[in-house]
């Protein structure tokens, strides 16, 4: 088939944007903790720019959708890209590149990798997090891209729907976070209930806004092609991100007063709530989806931080569950009518859409607690997953990177 | 009268500020300082290097307190701030010929 | 019509960016203002997200470009973006969905309302704010929207040119912010002199940053289509918002040193000036537009200040008379050989056109003032406008939202 | 020919995303230096989207790209965009309004002129640097731009290929700011070692990203369509940026401990050198070309800093020799089956093209480092280059703009 | 010599510097510090709720001046930063038992 | 025991450390502060006007010392943080009446 330039120059910017989230995301991470771990936790996501970046082209494309291996991965033919090349694949995307939309893909393992360090800011050693990461993206991040999105992928034949990652990235992430959390342990004086307010919420707010316009790229570049799909994935993602926000908002209102980290955070429980949703319902059920993350997040946020957990930023509250009840909403809201490569939904009468959408979170559920924890086990026992005590104190900033945010000579 | 300049650890102003109202002391002045002690910072490793980690973030917490009051302050705020590790901090008592209340202009011990 | 997928790409991202642009204002005005209200003026911008997002595409849209009832507001044939779908529409840009063209016109409105914000910082209730801008969105919004934009608006008709929202957008918000900050007073110790030093210029100038960007979506997206008119306003937009910041840089100078305040907000006033001029003129005529804006909103500034008027962070100085100059330059500087939907302006011997694009001024003028007044004043008889006093000495952030910029034991 | 609006929407993107990088810039910039210069340092750069905006609409363009005189320098017929129209240009990117080249050129030029300015931060007087830029981009970037890029240009007809700007803008800017540097002289205390860390490695980081997601306009735009050249691109671009970034992570973890300022620093270094290469190699010799570039850089900066030369943010080493290395691993590593328009480099058996492309890097270097040194001892001579003691111990944001980066009492 | 500490709101530094400068008093320092009086802070209300803010930012201005100029000096401070309100802050005066000039290593009443 | 407070440049923190440092002091607390002296800050020139700089950022060094320890101490911040021109700031000495150590409630001299 030939090539789309409009098509391309959609994907290719929708690649640039998902990119931006990650920085989007440092600084919405980065805003969270306090001043002395500021630099640490922005430097968790960059470092898998580069780290996944680069082994997204060399293996990781090719396991995620190489030419399939029984359903459960990829084969090893595009190893470095070979055959990946300026003509369109023959099964995915075939009116851009080939290239573009590999690369496209690669942006959203990175950005995959870096949510889940919100469950481990403030205490994790870099070094770990960094064979943490090479880890779990080849053992859980390319088999689960490889069954929900691969040709040939186990879950994707049977059915399971997932438009733009909702299982894949989040879901996957946000249980992962959970469970490294329960094996890494809670920061030094959490159980005191030492105070561990956000040191810069800015930022956080500047994080938000620059995920929340990355994430056009992410769900309505999933379209893969301009045009009507793409317009409707569009509608979606904004509808939810702001009646979650809105949402949030009013919940953080009744409790005490309007939060500004309530709405950052209700935006991006919408948003992700919409992503395996956006190209398969109808943009105004972006409604009901978002305003059902936003009560469903925030409650389970509460309960997180009464169960004495400290999955630190919340990861598990917003993305895990926000995904998991996108995955089902998707299963009740979708149809036929908007996308016909996908199927009708519980509300057009077709329950079955809804199982198999809960079987695909399951699976993704159980799949990413317990690859995490062994995978987390084997990091313990090898090099340590912890920082010492001291250097916990000290703040990672300086421990782990040498490094303090602002200049001075105190600060 | 007296100040009381009590260095402490951050995360250890709210029992400090708990065990002065405990007593019905609730004026007090922070500021955000670096210190070090006798250990010139913390040693921390790197692989096989050492570093040492110089000036810590401390709070600086300053009570005024009348002659009488000296050494409950004192007490509590030992008690408090401590940990029984090395940088618990330091309080030094200095003295103060006079206070006044800008509000009002009143001095001496009613402005306290 | 068919979908070009091209159009619809360059919408779309367009739409991205004029998103984006409301973060970007949010820290635009955020560092304007001090330390204690940095959050809450961030929230301002952020809450129009969430709110103003959700009603836009619950009624808003329909009431700004449903069906015409007699040339003063859209039908509310389009209530819940009911029959808007991912064909075009009819009567609007008809080679992208009808969704595309509807979410494009949503982030317009989302920004305008924030527009207003700079006006209150630093005093308003939360609470009243969102009350206000319920209202304001409804009754001033999307009627004005209608007007001139609306398929039979009467502004339309006449013949009145706007390209991408000097009037309805910067007029709308700049005379409005006047109304909404005279009923409301001036802050606690602004007539006292005491000091309100922006508390943080660099995230001014990020914010600068992120508006000249996304304003790139603004002006040349209103092309709503790519191509050589979008190129066009494209030019057009970054000659006249270069020019602008340099002649600002120049007059502060003059009167001072050269000022990054000065560059920022020129470059602001030379991108809401070429705003409705963008797709009518030809590129060069940036220059003059720019230049004119920035000596105009720069005395105006000054004017402002002189008459103890706390309008706090100059919207109507900047927006409300660049979105002035800009309409009338529209009307002077406007060409047929640009635009065949546009008309030949003063320069081509069309003085007339200056007179329809002065009397959309004056309507937009009038209409917004007083709307305003009269909605403040409901909103103030209510649920009051303002903060108490010591709310308003402690601060907005900790006041009305509970939350602190920055952690730490203070401040 | 026709205009192809797929190809217009995406140079048009990639024009807005260039330009975005100058405040990316200025806050990478700004980050790195100390508190007292934050926004003099942010200012240098927003500056240059003024002038240089401004600049290049009258006469730049022409100079640059109009009518060729002898191979040297293109005549004035495009003076005040006389000529450049909605309608292709006749010679460049014929598929999209000539308007849209001329723009997308321009950020180049702006950004340019913003990165020399990394060399003389926190001493320069403003005035002077304004002049300078005016002489720098009218004598140094616009006869160095034709002859790369003009058609006639001689170093374009002698086979020196430079896809987005490897030797026109990199090595142009990262000599000049040495040259400059060195007549300038140190900062004061930097003999004396002083402490001069960054102020603020947050916004390093956050201007780092924006220049990766800028980036891929700025290389994957410089194809002048949509398709496969620029997926192409893009993808070269991104592998670069990730291998370079993570080759000076691990650097930096020899010597010390993985530094965030060295993630970000890498990641430029990458980007800087693949900038000439990205539309002629093959994309996965984005690694080689990456990794190289982080080690020349990293030890090129290490050695600049033993010079005791106040080079002070290392334009030269990063952008100078990135930009040299990039200019010669394209003669190494291109290919004419990524790129019909480009040469096979070394390794398909073409070593001419290295030595055509050592022409082009010494050529650009010492005429850059010639003329700089010109032009600022004429600056020097006239108005003076250098802030006096007491304006630089104050900083210049005081001295210089009368403004402070953050309002309240002190600092 | 007398070290005076006065802790004033933020806004008033500039009358304060003004009043100082009107007796020819020029040296000073300033430190951004949080502080909470007798009252713990502010009492607000947020509908039917009622929540405390506790510390407030402060300023505190340090001036050493000779035994003669005390009291001088500290009525211009005590005109120049009130408001009459609650929270108009506290100065201290501490005993300074010498003082060096860097530059020059004058000590004693020279220094000042 | 004695408080002694020193003004210094930011820049001089460097040597003031080390030369305590050979003295064998180690203690100390660094503030950040803004301050002026005699000249009312510096006074600059733009074009043909004249414009001053008020405040100046500076570093309060608090460093307690015992009596026979004040001299040594003080010389050794004298002669590393002059460079001789206007800012280089000031030394103010304040008698300390105890020091407590908060880890051990140890107090008076062997506190310091
Ligand atoms: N001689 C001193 N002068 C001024 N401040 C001191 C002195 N010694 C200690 N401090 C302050 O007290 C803090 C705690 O001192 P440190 O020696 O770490 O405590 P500990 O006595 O528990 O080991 C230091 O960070 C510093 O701010
Ligand atoms: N006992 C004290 N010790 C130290 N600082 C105090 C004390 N009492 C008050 N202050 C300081 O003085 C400031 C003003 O005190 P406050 O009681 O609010 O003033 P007012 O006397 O006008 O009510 C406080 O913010 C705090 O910084
Ligand atoms: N009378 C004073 N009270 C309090 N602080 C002072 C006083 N005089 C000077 N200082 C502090 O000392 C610093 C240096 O003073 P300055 O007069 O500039 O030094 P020099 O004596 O070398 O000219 C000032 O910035 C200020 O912080």
């Amino acid at each position: 088939m030939s090539i789309n330039y409009a098509d391309t120059a959609w994907v290719l910017m929708s690649a640039a944007m998902v990119l931006f989230m990650t920085p989007g995301l440092a600084f919405f991470y980065g805003g969270l903790v306090r001043r002395k771990n500021f630099l640490s936790t922005i430097m968790m996501s960059f470092a898998c720019l580069g780290l996944i970046g680069v082994l997204w082209v060399v293996y990781g494309y090719s396991l995620s959708f190489g030419p399939d291996k029984a359903g459960i991965i990829g084969g090893l033919d595009f190893f470095g890209l070979a055959g990946v090349g300026q003509e369109p694949s023959s099964v995915y995307a075939t009116t851009i590149p080939h290239l573009a939309f590999m690369t496209y893909q690669g942006m959203f393992a990175i950005i995959t990798v870096a949510l889940i360090t919100g469950a481990v800011v403030e205490r994790i050693k870099f070094s770990a997090l960094m064979l943490f990461s090479v880890l779990w993206f080849t053992f859980v991040y390319t088999p689960v891209a490889h069954w929900v999105w691969g040709s040939g992928g186990w879950l994707a034949k049977l059915g399971v729907l997932d438009f733009a990652g909702g299982t894949v990235v989040h879901i996957a992430a946000g249980i992962s976070a959970l469970s490294l959390a329960l094996l890494l342990g809670p920061r030094r004086g959490f159980k005191e209930k030492e105070p561990m307010e956000p040191g810069n919420i800015p930022m956080v707010a500047l994080g938000a806004g620059i995920l929340w316009f990355g994430w056009f790229g992410f769900n309505a570049g999933s379209a893969l092609t301009s045009g009507g799909l793409a317009s409707s994935a569009f509608v979606a993602t904004n509808i939810s991100a702001a009646t979650a926000a809105l949402v949030w908002m009013i919940l953080s209102w009744i409790y005490r007063r309007p939060s500004l980290l309530g709405v950052a955070t209700g935006a991006v429980a919408g948003l992700v709530a919409i992503t395996p949703a956006a190209g398969f319902v109808q943009p105004i059920m972006g409604i009901p989806i978002g305003a059902g993350a936003a009560i469903l997040c925030y409650y389970m946020m509460l309960f997180r931080a009464k169960t004495g957990i400290d999955e630190s930023l919340d990861v598990w509250a917003v993305h895990g569950m926000g995904g998991t009840w996108g995955a089902l909403a998707t299963g009740i809201f979708s149809s036929v009518a908007v996308n016909s490569a996908g199927k009708d939904g519980l509300i057009y009468g077709n329950p079955k859409q809804l199982l198999l959408q809960l079987i695909g979170v399951l699976v993704v559920w159980a799949f990413a607690f317990m690859m995490t924890w062994v995978i987390g086990k084997v990091v313990n026992a090898t090099i340590g997953l912890r920082v010492s005590s001291e250097e916990e104190s000290v703040g990672l900033d300086i421990s782990q990177h040498g490094e303090r945010a602002y200049g001075g000579p105190l600060r | 009268m007296k100040k009381i300049e009590a260095i402490i650890r951050e995360e250890k102003l709210a029992p400090v500020k708990k065990s002065l109202e405990d007593l019905g002391y609730y004026g007090m002045t922070i500021t955000e300082v670096g210190g070090r002690g006798r250990e010139k910072g913390i040693a921390l490793k790197w692989g096989a290097k050492e570093y040492r980690v110089d000036f810590l973030p401390k709070l600086k917490v300053e009570v005024i307190v009348l002659d009488e009051d000296l050494s409950p302050v004192l007490n509590a705020i030992v008690r408090s701030a401590r940990t029984g590790e090395t940088g618990d901090g330091k309080i030094f008592i200095i003295p103060v010929e006079n206070a006044i209340r800008i509000r009002t202009g009143d001095s001496g011990s009613n402005a306290v």
